[in-house]
Formats: C-alpha cells, structure tokens, sequence
C-alpha cells in the first residue's frame, strides 16, 4: 500500500519498456507496442471489475466500436486529424457505454455478466452481419492519422518509434489519471460499491449515476485502447468485439489481479507474453499456456500482483498464510 | 407461412429447445446450483461427443459407448474436482474463470494430440434410426424425439434429486455458506466432488447424445458455451425449471428468429436475454 | 421529558401498509417521531418491526400509506434520497465493508454528506473534515482502540458498534436503528445506551431493541406490534403495566425466573 | 464421573500475526453446562470455533471423547454428536424453512431420535407458520429460531449456543433458555454464550471468563454469583 | 548462397487445424520433391500458428515479415486472416501466397502485385455450379449458407451464373455463422418445394447440414448441390447422407492424371493419410514460388523477377495444369464430382479454365 515503495519498481519498468525502440527491431517495437494498448484495455476494465465490482463479459465492445469508428471516420485516401478522430473514437465508445450503461446496470452480479456479453454480441453481430465495416472480413484503415496542428507536425504516427512513445505515452497518463481517480472521493466511492452496495445507498449515495460514471469511463478508455490498436495495426475485424476478445482482457484482469492496476498491466504483459514466447517454442503450445494458467491460480492466489507481497514477505520470514 | 409449416417449425422450437437443456444441463448443476463459473463446461460436452466417437468405433454401438463413458466422465470429474476445483471454493469467483480457461486450452489441445483434427460422424443406434413422415416431402429423425424424450425425464429427475432430495438441500445450502454445512456435521467436500462429477458426467451425456446430430469436431465445446451460460442465467440461476423454460423460450426464438426475420436471427437469442434480464433482473424463476 | 415544551415533529408515518403475497407483515401502522424523541417499537419476533424500518428508510416501498419527514413527502423517495434528506439507518443484520478499515468505514458514511463525485482528482483522504468526523464518531460509538483494524475481522459485537459510528457520521435527524444492542456485551450495551441519550437531544430516535433494560432506560414513547399490527402505544410506564403487552411480548415477571 | 465430551488443551489461535487465544484449557462432560462469558472481542467465538475446526489454532490440541481430534474436519468433529449455533446465524438464504431443517436431520452418535422435525415445529410454532418461506424471508429472530431448531435436529450430546437470544424477544429469549433447560435436564451437554449472564449462570453449572484470550475464571457458578465483583471486573456490569 | 526463408502463417489449432495441417504437409511435400529446396536453395520455414483468429493476424504476419524476415509469406485458410495478412504484404512488399483463403477481394479490389492465391476464389467453384445447374435446366432454386463473406460471395457467384443461364433464386437463406442448427430452413425449404438447393457451408457444419438434410428426408425429393467445401474432408463423418452428392470443385478424387497419382502416392507414403484438396493447394503454393524463383535465378530479393516468373508460369498441378490471372488467381478447370464409396469422384469439368473476373482489380 506504501505508494513510495512501489513507485521505483515502475519506473524501472516503464524506463525499460521505453528502451523497446532502442532494438531498432520493428516486430518487437510494434508487439511491445499492442501489449501496451491492451495494458489500457485492461486498467480500463480493472476500473469495473477489480474496483467497482461490475465484472463485465462485453467489454471488447468498447474496445471495438472505436477501433471502428478510426476506420470508418478516415477518409480513404488521406489521413484523418488524430486530433478529431481520436476524440471521436473515444467519445462514440463512451457515448456507447452510457446507453448501455443505462440498461446493464439495472442487473447486478453474474446477471450483469451475460447482460453485458448480450450487448456486446449485438454489437459483434451488426459489424459482422452488416456490410457497415465490411462485414466478417473487416476492413482496412489506410492511413495512419496525422498529429499536424495547422501545419506542423510534433510527431508522425506513421513512425512506429513515435507511434510506439506516443502509446507508451498514453499508458502512463491513464495509469496515472486512474490511480489519481481512485484516490478521489469519487474512486472510494467504487469501491465501497464493489464491497457492498447496499449499504453505500443507505448512506445516501446514488450508486446507480457512480456506476453509471465508471462504466462510462471505462467504455472511453477501453475505446481509447481500441483506437490506438487500429493506429498501430491498420485493420479491424468484427473479431476484435467478440466475446473471446472480452474474455481475454478479462482473463488478464484476473491473472495480473483484481483490483490493482499494476495488476492489470502486469496481466497484459503476462497473458500477451505467454502466447507469444509459448507459441514460438511449440507446436503445442495452447498446452502450455493452460498449463501455466492453472498453476498460476493454484500456486497464486490473488494473480500476480500478489507476487511482490510474497517475495516480500518470504524474505522477511514472516508468517506463512 | 401455412399452417402446416407452423406446426412443423413449433415441433422443431420444441426440440431444440429440448437439446439447449441437455446441453445446459451440466451447468445448470456445476454453475446454477455449486456456483462454479465453470467455461470448460463446453470442453466437457467436447470431451463426451469424442467419447462417443472413439468408444462406438471400437465398441460399434453408441448405447455401449455411453455406458462406458458415463463412469469414466464421473471419475474424469472427481478427479477433476480434487485436485483443482476444490481449491477454489473459498476464492474469488472469477479466479475459476481463469482456471476453467485453462482448462479448455488444455483439452482442446490433448483432444488434437490423442484423437486429431478431423470432423467425425456417429452412426445412431440402428433401433432409433428412423423417421417419421411429417408431410409429402419432409421427415422427421425418430432419434431426434428420443433425445428429446431422455431431455424431460432429464430435467425431472434433476429438478427432483436438486429440490426434493436431502442431497440436493445440502448442496443448496453450500453454496450458500460451506462452513455451515460442515458444521452440521455433513461431508461437503464429499458432496460437491460427486455433484460435481456428475455434472462434468452430465455435459459429457449431452456430448455423446449430440454426436450423431451435431457431428464431432474440434472447438466443438466452445460453441455450446455460451448458450449454455444464456440459458441457465435467463432461467434463474439455480432453477432447473428456470434452465427448461429459458432452453425453449431460447429454442423458439431462435427457430422462429431464423424464419421471421433472417437478417438479426444472430441477434435474437440476445436481444432475448438482454429483454428477459432488463425484465426481470434474477431470471425467470429466481429459485425453487 | 416533560420540560420540552416546542416539539418538531421529524417523521410521521400514516397508515403503513406492507403485504409480502398472502402475508401481511404490517398493516396500517402510523408511527410518529419528535425531536428529542426516542420512540421504540417493540413486538414479538416476526412482528414486522424491521418491516416498518425498512419503509421509513427506502429499502422496501410501501404497499400502501404515506411517509412525511419534516412535512416533506418522501413516501416515493429512494434509499439514497432519504439519507440525502437526513434519515439515517443501522441494521439488524450486521451491513458494513468488511475489506475496509473501521476508519474507511466510517469516513465513506462522512463522505456521503458532501459528494462531489467531479473532482476526481482530490483526494479523499485529505478531506480532513471528513477524518475528523469519523474519528469523533468511532470514539463515540466506544470502538476507539480499533480505528485502524480491518473491519471485517472485528468481533461480532464490535461490528455491531462500528454500524453505530456510521450512522452518526452521517448526521442523520433521524435514526432508525434496528437492534443495535443485539450482540454487544452488558457494558458496551451500558455505554450504547448513554450515547443513545446523548444523541436524542438534537435527533429523533427510533429504536427497535429486545434488551428491556436498556428500552425502558432510555423510551419516551413505545409502540408495540404484534403480527403486523399496532398493539399498543403510550409512555414506557403504561406499556410495562399493560396486560396485553405483557401476554404477547413481554412475558410476566416470574417467568424470568428460569 | 461421567466422561469427557469435548476438551482443548493450551490452545493458541491467530487471525495472521494476531494472536487471539492465548493457551487455553477449556474441557467439557457429557450433561455439563458451561457458560463462557467474557466480553466484546475476548476470544470466546475464537475458542469454540478452533474447537470445531472452523479455525485451526497454532498450538494445542482438541479432545473429542478423548481421541486427539485436532486435525479432524469440521464435519468429523460435529457428527460426534456436537451441534453449533453461530452468532449472526448462518441461515441457508435458498433454502426454505423446512429444507433448512431437513437437510440437517440426523439420528444422534447413539442412534437417538428425540428431535424430530414434528418437535421442532411445537417448540417454535412461529416456524410453522413460515414454513414455506425462504430462509431470506425470515424475521431476525425467526432466523435465530431456525437455526436453534436446526442444530436440535442432529440429536447431538453437546449444544453450543454462540448467542444464541440475540435478537430474540424476551417471551421467546425465555422460551429458549426453558428449552434449553429441558435439553439439559435430558442430559444434553450445552456451552452458551449470552449477555444475560443471570440466565446463562443460573442454567449452566459451570462458567468460564475470558479476558483478551486467557481464562480468568473458571469455576462453577454458585461460585460467580456469589461474586458479583468478579462480573464487575470482567464483564463490566 | 543463403537459405530461402518460408513464413507458413496458418491454423494449427482450433476448427481449420486439418486444413492447415495439410496444406503445410502439400508444401513441404513439394519442397521434399525438389531436393528440400527452392529455386536452388534450402529451404528454412518460420511457422505460425494463427487460430483462425483475424484479431491477431496483423501482429503475426509482421512476427513472420520483421522478426522471421521471411522471403515469403504462405497463407491462410480463413479469409479475414488472410486480408489482414495481405495489406500486411502490401505495405512491407513482401511476397506473399494465400494457399486458401476465398475471399474475392484478395484477388478483386485488394488485389496487389505481391499477393498470389494457389487456391480459388470464392466465386469460381460457385459460379460453375451456376451454370452447370440452368444447364442442367433447374428454374427454381432456394440456397442457404452462414452469414458472413465467404458464404455471401459463393451464394453471389451462384446465382450471377444461374440468373444468367435463366434460373431464379427462390429463396436466400442465412444463418449465422457458426450457428448450425438447420431444422427451420429444411422445414421451409419443404414448403417452397424449389427444384434444388444450392448450399455453401464448410467443415463441422457442411456434415451437419447434410446430415439433417438427409434425415429430414429431404434428400430424395429435392436435390442438393453445393462447391466441394460441403462435401471435402466430411465424408466420414456424413456417412451415407453424403452418398450422391454433386458438388464442384477445383480438384477431385480419380482425376487419373499421371501427376495426380504421383502426387498422391508420395503423400500417402509420406504422411500416412490421404490427401485432399487442401493439400493440392500447399502444394502448388510451394511450386508457384518455385516457378518464380527459378526466374529470377534462385535470389528472393529480385522480387520484381519473381514476380514476373510467377505471373507467367503454367503450374502443373496435381488437379490439372493452371495459370495466374492478372489478378493472381488460378485460371482452372472446375469439375462437377459425385460422391461415390466415401470419395469425391469426378463426373466432368464444368467449366473449362475458368478465370475469376476480378472485378474493381485495377493490376
Ligand atoms: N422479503 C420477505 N418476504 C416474505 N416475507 C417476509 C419478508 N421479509 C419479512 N417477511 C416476513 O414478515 C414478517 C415481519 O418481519 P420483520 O423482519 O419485519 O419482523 P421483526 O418484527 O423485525 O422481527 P424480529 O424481531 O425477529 O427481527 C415476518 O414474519 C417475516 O417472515
Ligand atoms: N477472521 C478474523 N480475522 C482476524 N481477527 C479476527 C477474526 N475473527 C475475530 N477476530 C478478532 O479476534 C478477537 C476475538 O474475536 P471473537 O469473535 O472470538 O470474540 P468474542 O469474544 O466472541 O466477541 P463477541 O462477544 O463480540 O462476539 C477480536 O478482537 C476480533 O477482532
Ligand atoms: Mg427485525
Ligand atoms: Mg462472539
């Protein structure tokens, strides 16, 4: 809980992960790139899940609708305002959110769950069933948006160095906005939620707009994370809203540990990271990855971000258990 | 749409809502009433249609593959259940969304490496191996009503062993506080590896019934998954009637869905959950 | 209690109504509540006393009959609104967060009285005001030694105090507490009572409790239910001599001789 | 002297680093009652629980009719004939009434039947008239009534009420203490927990203290009444 | 010289795994023939394993192209995986041969000079039913096919072909995708009565399909017709509801062509299975590249040459000798086959070197 404990181990982390480009590899600028956008996707969701306790199954939608909404907003042969486009996208993905957030919120608990995924299977299905965003094959975005503000440029997105700090970039600053955020009387307020919403309404909070708040601003920032996924790859697919994509970030969620955003970046790392160093040794590598999984939720309670405690705490000798 | 037509598509709305609650049924048990969020429930059902398939080629009766392959899914289970689910009880629920996922990603690739890739067909039993002439033109499976048949005497016993039985009280009661239960001096560890035995035994039936219809294939599982979940959550978790009721509400949607308005029929069994859950906010029938 | 001379009346309940299916668990029930008031409501087990909590305080929408606070009426207003109004609630059941301290606990019931859910970026804890509060409660409620203590691994009748702090720290007119002795031992109990007295100068008070020492130590006013309905209602000295309330709740003196 | 139900030798509990009991003796016959008093926050759910094996102490051991037990499960330790009413109840919320008192019925480690679910129904007629209701339709003190009668229902030899009138109304608080008098009296062992230490005192033969997790007191109860300074001290009253 | 570095991006697991397995086994095959080379070098292969899964194509194409720097990328089997694949090969000019994918936007308007197809276009095979049906003189026909693209332009090769020869479309069912319960559609399909029936469906499904259509009696009254995914790789698992079966394809069983057999008896022996129609496409994947190798003399980097060499080779297939459109899509035979004993036997060629009309493709 000691902020200034911690604080070093995340610059070291954040000043190694800024060293990426430094390889001049573009594959692993660019692989280092998207586990950071699905860094944001996951904090976006750890705001639901690990601090409110809305444990939603759709969140891909938000990511997805975004991710959209760059394609679908750029003209075809020329780059879009990343200054126009970038708000839009999030503020279509949040807009999205509270419309749903209206409806889903009145459920609570596993209902909420499958409310959730419903609204983002709808949203799966008009990509995928419609010829909007080229229906199952998805659609390319041909030009990378410009940074230029009236003429001049600060940095150009179709650099993948620049494109890669300018993510990087982004991560931090929703790293921070979040952390700030659940520090602020509104963030207690979340978690007093998750612990126990009952009792948060007889104390005179309308946990309903509180809800409503979080769940709108985790549709942004997933929204956010789906923007920069296009930015970085130049190609959506209705795939990236299916529920499989809401159960990976899920996944990362749980595995980095709820509830602690370190945890949900550290879960990205992990999940992303397993795939692609499991895959590259083997053939049967879903094996292997299920296997880890497994024993990390046997072996490790409370996901990753309980590893730092328990280093900490087998150094100390202190009490098992 | 003629009359005729209408009778027929309600005969099928039926049936397959029937197959939705065979196929949810296993939940209904592992999720609905031991509260496991269990997603390798479709890898279960994987693993019966692939036991169908391997032990009626060998044993050449589908009848004999399921007698044997229902005791081997039990102790798949309890084996299961000791050496992982029954350290989860007392954690987080969605720490089990984790583990059942790695779950699927081990069996889907165990099931690739012992039995390969390849779609499979199950022959049906030669005394279920007929059909019944509807109209001039179209027939219907005989073995498709017997599925039918075995998911209502299916749904009776469950909703008898889950409300009536002792048994099915004190699984109850453990989901509602274990250590309750243990203090009353009964074997809750005991009792939740068999019913969670015989769930993973129950998805494994409604795999091997399935076979013959559905076909064996990879990723099988992953297809019934989600159903499954829509149906035992718009039921009512924990209602097995709950769980019959949301199988033929879903079974018509989806039948008439597909007949009255193709261009959403993707959406419908959706837009049905999202209605039903915005309706009533436990289910259709909450509990009991 | 007689020396009060211009009395407000805080909450009036007419006619309360409440049908769970068949069952009627309360029925025209009318309560009234002053300032410097402490009315208990005393009944049988079952009787529907947390019944009534329940409607005056939002969480069960009455079937029928009107709710008047400080002649506003809030029959239609949710939970929340009715704490935003200055009800202020504990329950039978212990209801608090159990993952938080016993501070957390009860400056999140501070913090209920200025929300300002835009400024995302303070801190709450550096509202100082609302630390202040919930330490002055804590201390109030007699769970000083525990601020600190997660409150979920508290004992079961520490918990039952640190419901007390929050309801104070939300400086309800109108506190409806739901057994609040239940579970504290005979000096917490002692010491709940005296700041029950404490808080009736500037509240109104209604209290459900099963403890007749400390209800008759503390009632201005008793009104007694019996499966839903009013049995009786008047000063404490009435409701002790009353024979029907002796049969149906209190039970004689001799039978506590066991 | 009849023999020895339920004993726990030096135990030391802990929550964590937090340590509860600190080395307590605690021993219980067939047909004793024991009242344990002591107050808010002292260890006395503490020490019934790691008697149960709810919470297992770090040190000590726990005799169940003289077997080391201390390793035993919950449900081994409570089909020795011992039944628990926790404080705060612990009703089953999906279960109705009568499923909440069925699932338990049990003959007793003698192969008794005296608690019958027809008996139960007599003793707390309130019940009856619930039956149907689900356990999260229930009054606080009809709940409290469920869970006395549903412990009753395993027969057992030892009856541990952890307060178990709270929140019960005097008549009924009354009511239960006669119950548990009759229990007694059938030769029913009982260790209580209650506030109302005239009660428990004058039901019980034998009564313990428990100060911040040690036992100050232990003796029988003649003994605590005739020293009223002793509940001054120790329980404040 | 250096080796020549093959990026095979393909299903490993999940529903396409056979199919990527065989395709990758075609390949190596030909690689094996060759003396374990390509245009004279060896042969060194990066492997991916996509899942089919579109969502995480972009990445591992460019693990294949920036990581592996591979010389050329072959695949895939799913059509939204295989168009993220292709404007990865588009922007990092890199090589690239799609060994199945359907999707006529590869080789329609996303055409692009470094993007070959060794396989079909979803058009072809439909379209030559098309024409082999309103030959056959059928005026009425309903299809039925799953929701999404690969289905939509087989469906809409179908009908361009049939509506031209005369025929109408009755009805165009969907459903979607992977949905698979088909009961409602046999049920109308038995209402509207039509002459035939034109379905497009693949895998698990296809045997599905025909299963139930068979069991609903169907089967008898009105004929069922569809492209050779329906029947491929199913047959097992149809059983006798496959029996009969027309369908058209760009391959067959018993095409009797002496590299045909060849090519089967060296599969069998290798791989201990017998091979199908995606094994022929891997195959051929890795003969097309060779071809352009070969014209530029064995060097990967003379893309402009390999290209060329590719553009204007005859590939001797095993389904029969085929060349590259300007789009880069096989010009080939397509046969009507009937399923006869468990194999697809074929009956005729429908439609002779028929070439894709790669509309909106501006190469
Ligand atoms: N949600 C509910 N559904 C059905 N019946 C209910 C419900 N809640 C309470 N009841 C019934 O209404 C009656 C009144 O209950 P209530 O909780 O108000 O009693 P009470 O007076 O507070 O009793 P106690 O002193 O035991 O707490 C009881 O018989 C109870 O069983
Ligand atoms: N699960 C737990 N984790 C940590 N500490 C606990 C836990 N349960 C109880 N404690 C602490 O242990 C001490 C003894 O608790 P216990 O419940 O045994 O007290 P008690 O004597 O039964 O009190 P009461 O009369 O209030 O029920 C208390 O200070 C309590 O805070
Ligand atoms: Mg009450
Ligand atoms: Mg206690």
């Amino acid at each position: 809980m000691n902020a200034h404990a911690s604080l070093l181990p995340k610059l070291i982390a954040v000043a190694t992960v800024a060293c990426v480009p430094l390889s001049g590899e573009s594959f692993y600028i660019e692989i280092v790139g998207k586990v950071l956008v699905m860094a944001i996707f996951a904090m976006s969701l750890d705001l639901l899940v690990g601090f409110t306790g809305l444990v939603s199954f759709g969140h891909a939608a938000y990511f997805g609708i975004a991710a959209y909404a760059v394609a679908l907003l750029s003209p075809q042969y020329d780059a879009a305002s990343l200054w126009v486009v970038m708000p839009a996208a999030v503020a279509l993905s949040a807009l999205a959110a509270f419309v749903i957030g209206l409806f889903v919120l009145r459920t609570k608990g596993i209902y909420f769950i499958m409310v959730t995924l419903a609204f983002a299977q709808m949203a799966y299905f008009i990509f995928h069933d419609t010829p909007l965003g080229g229906g199952s094959d998805g659609m390319y975005l041909n030009n990378k948006p410009s940074a230029a503000i009236f003429g001049w440029e600060p940095f150009e997105l179709t650099n993948e160095v620049h494109l890669f700090y300018f993510i990087l970039a982004m991560m931090v600053l929703v790293y921070l906005f979040l952390a700030r955020l659940l520090q602020s009387p509104f963030g207690r307020v979340l978690v007093g939620i998750k612990s126990n919403e009952h009792r948060m309404q007889s104390l005179g909070y309308f946990t309903f707009r509180y809800k409503l708040g979080a769940f709108t601003l985790a549709g942004a920032l997933g929204g956010l994370a789906g923007f920069l996924y296009t930015v970085l790859f130049g190609f959506v697919t209705p795939e990236l809203l299916s529920w499989h994509e809401s159960g990976n970030v899920l996944l990362m969620v749980i595995l980095g540990g709820m509830g602690n955003l370190a945890g949900a970046v550290a879960g990205a790392f992990a999940f992303e990271a397993m795939r692609e160093i499991f895959a590259d040794i083997t053939k049967y590598w879903q094996l292997l990855m299920g296997g880890v999984i497994v024993a990390v939720v046997l072996f490790l309670p409370g996901g990753l971000a309980g590893v730092p405690g328990r280093i900490k705490r087998a150094l100390q000798g202190g009490e098992a258990k | 749409m003629d009359f005729a037509s209408f009778l027929i598509q309600t005969l099928n709305s039926l049936q397959y809502g029937l197959l939705l609650f065979l196929v949810a049924s296993g939940l209904t048990l592992v999720f609905g009433i031991m509260g496991i969020i269990n997603l390798a429930h479709g890898s279960f059902y994987m693993v019966g249609a692939y036991l169908a398939f391997v032990l009626s080629s060998a044993t050449g009766s589908l009848v004999m593959a399921i007698v044997l392959g229902i005791p081997l899914a039990l102790v798949f289970g309890a084996i299961l259940e000791w050496a992982l689910f029954s350290h989860l009880y007392k954690r987080d629920h969605l720490e089990q969304v984790l583990l059942t996922y790695g779950l699927i990603l081990i069996f889907e690739q165990l099931r690739s490496l012992l039995v390969g890739d390849d779609v499979h067909g199950v022959a049906i039993p030669a005394f279920l191996d007929a059909s019944i002439q509807l109209t001039e033109v179209m027939s219907y499976p005989v073995y498709r009503l017997a599925i039918s048949a075995v998911c209502v005497a299916l749904a009776v016993a469950l909703y008898h062993v889950i409300q009536r039985t002792r048994l099915g009280m004190m699984i109850r009661a453990g989901n509602d506080d274990r250590s309750m239960v243990e203090s009353l001096g009964i074997n809750i560890d005991m009792i939740y590896r068999v019913v969670f035995a015989l769930g993973v035994a129950l998805a494994a039936l409604a795999g091997m019934l399935a076979a013959p219809i559905s076909s064996v294939f990879p990723n099988m599982g992953s297809q019934v998954l989600i159903i499954s979940f829509v149906i035992v959550v718009i039921g009512g978790i924990g209602s097995v009637w709950g769980a019959l009721v949301a199988a033929l509400i879903v079974g018509f949607a989806d039948t008439f869905g597909k007949v009255l308005i193709p261009e959403l029929s993707g959406i419908v069994v959706y837009v049905v959950m999202a209605v039903v859950l915005l309706w009533r906010p436990e289910g259709i029938l909450k509990k009991g | 209690m007689s020396e009060r001379t211009k009395q407000e009346v805080l909450l009036q309940a007419d006619r309360l109504t409440r049908r769970f299916g068949g069952l009627v668990a309360n029925q025209d029930i009318s309560v009234t509540l002053e300032r410097g008031m402490i009315h208990v409501l005393l009944g049988p087990n079952g009787a529907g006393k947390s019944t009534c909590i329940n409607m005056l305080s939002g969480d069960l929408p009455p079937s029928e009959g009107r709710i008047h606070f400080m002649g506003q009426d809030i029959t239609r207003l949710s939970a929340a609104q009715r704490s935003q109004v200055g009800i202020g609630r504990s329950y039978q059941r212990t209801n608090i967060f159990p993952q938080f301290s016993v501070l957390e606990n009860v400056r999140l019931a501070a913090q209920s009285r200025r929300q300002q859910p835009w400024r995302i970026f303070s801190k709450a804890m550096e509202a100082e005001w609302a630390l202040e509060k919930a330490r002055a409660c804590i201390e109030e409620a007699g769970l000083g030694r525990r601020v600190d203590w997660v409150s979920g691994v508290l004992s079961h009748g520490e918990q039952r105090q640190l419901e007390i702090a929050m309801v104070l720290a939300t400086d309800a007119q109108v506190l409806l507490l739901d057994e609040p002795l239940a579970g504290m031992g005979s000096e917490e109990s002692a010491s709940m009572v005296e700041v029950l007295k404490r808080l009736r100068r500037t509240r109104g008070i209604l209290l459900v409790e099963h403890d007749m020492d400390a209800v008759f130590a503390v009632a201005d006013m008793i009104t007694v239910m019996v499966n839903g309905q009013l049995l009786e209602c008047g000063p404490p000295a009435q409701i002790k001599a009353s024979v029907a309330v002796q049969q149906a709740y209190l039970g004689t003196e001799d039978s506590f001789h066991v | 002297m009849s023999n020895m139900l339920l004993e726990a030798k030096e135990i030391h509990t802990y929550y964590g680093a937090s340590h509860i009991l600190h080395g307590i003796d605690f021993n219980i016959r067939e047909g004793e009652g024991i009242a344990l008093m002591g107050r808010n926050g002292m260890g006395k759910s503490t020490l019934i629980k790691s008697m149960l094996g709810l919470v297992r102490p770090r040190h000590g051991r726990v005799l169940v009719r003289g077997d080391d037990r201390s390793r035993a499960r919950t449900w081994q330790i409570a089909q020795q004939g011992i039944a628990y009413v926790p404080e705060g109840r612990g009703i089953f919320k999906s279960l109705s009434v009568r499923e909440n008192l069925l699932m338990s019925a049990r003959a007793g480690v003698d192969g008794r039947r005296e608690w019958t679910f027809d008996r139960v129904m007599e003793t707390f007629p309130r019940l009856g008239e619930r039956i149907g209701n689900g356990g999260w339709q229930l009054s606080g003190g009809e709940q409290q009534m469920l869970t006395i009668g549903r412990a009753l229902m395993t027969n057992p030899d030892l009856l541990i009420l952890d307060e178990a009138t709270e929140g019960l109304a005097p008549l009924i608080a009354m009511e239960i203490w006669r119950i548990v008098k009759e229990i007694r009296k059938t030769g029913i062992a009982t260790v209580i927990v209650d506030k109302n230490h005239g009660a428990v005192t004058s039901i019980c033969d034998r009564a313990m203290i428990l100060v911040k997790g040690q036992v100050v007191f232990d003796g029988s109860s003649d003994e605590i009444r005739a020293q009223p300074e002793l509940i001054q001290t120790h329980l404040g009253v | 010289a250096d080796k020549i570095k093959v990026g095979l991006m393909l299903p490993y697991t999940g529903t396409y795994a056979a199919l990527g397995n065989a395709i990758t086994n075609g390949f190596k095959q030909y690689v094996a023939e060759n003396g374990g080379k390509l245009g004279g070098r060896e042969v060194e292969y990066a492997v991916v394993d996509d899942e089919s899964n579109p969502a995480k194509a972009t990445e591992n194409a460019r693990k294949l192209v920036s990581r592996e720097k591979v010389d050329v990328l072959v695949g895939t089997v799913h059509s939204g995986v295989a168009l993220a694949m292709a404007k990865v090969a588009r922007d990092t000019r890199t090589l690239m041969i799609v060994p199945n994918a359907g999707a006529n936007d590869l080789t329609g308007p996303l055409c692009s000079p470094w993007v070959f197809r060794s396989s079909f276009s979803a058009w072809q095979p439909s379209y030559a039913m098309g024409e082999a049906l309103a030959r056959k003189g059928f005026k009425n026909i309903v299809t039925v096919t799953w929701k999404y693209s690969f289905g939509e332009e087989s469906v809409a090769g179908f009908k361009e072909a049939f509506e031209q020869g005369g025929g109408k479309i009755a009805k165009e069912m969907t459903l979607p995708f992977p949905n698979v319960e088909f009961q409602p559609f046999l049920t109308e399909i038995a209402s509207l009565k039509p002459d035939a029936v034109f379905v497009f469906f693949a895998g698990a499904g296809a045997a599905k399909f025909v299963s139930d259509y068979s069991a609903a009696g169907l089967k008898n009254s009105i004929p069922l017709y569809g492209p050779g995914f329906l029947t491929d790789g199913n047959l097992d698992a149809m059983g006798a509801a496959g029996e009969g079966l027309l369908t058209t394809l760009h391959y067959a069983d018993g095409l009797s062509n002496a590299r045909d057999a060849a090519f089967r008896t060296e599969y069998a022996a290798r791989y201990k299975a017998q091979p199908d129609v995606y094994a022929v496409q891997g195959y051929d994947a890795a003969q097309m590249y060779e071809a352009g190798l070969r014209a530029a003399g064995g060097d990967p980097g003379r893309k402009e040459e390999v290209i060329k060499g590719m553009e204007s080779a005859t590939i001797d297939s095993p389904r029969g000798a085929f060349t590259l459109s300007r789009a880069h899509n096989p010009v080939q035979d397509i046969y009507m086959r009937e399923v006869k004993g468990g194999e697809n036997v074929v009956v005729e060629i429908v439609s002779k070197g028929l070439e894709d009309p790669a509309r909106g493709c501006k190469l």
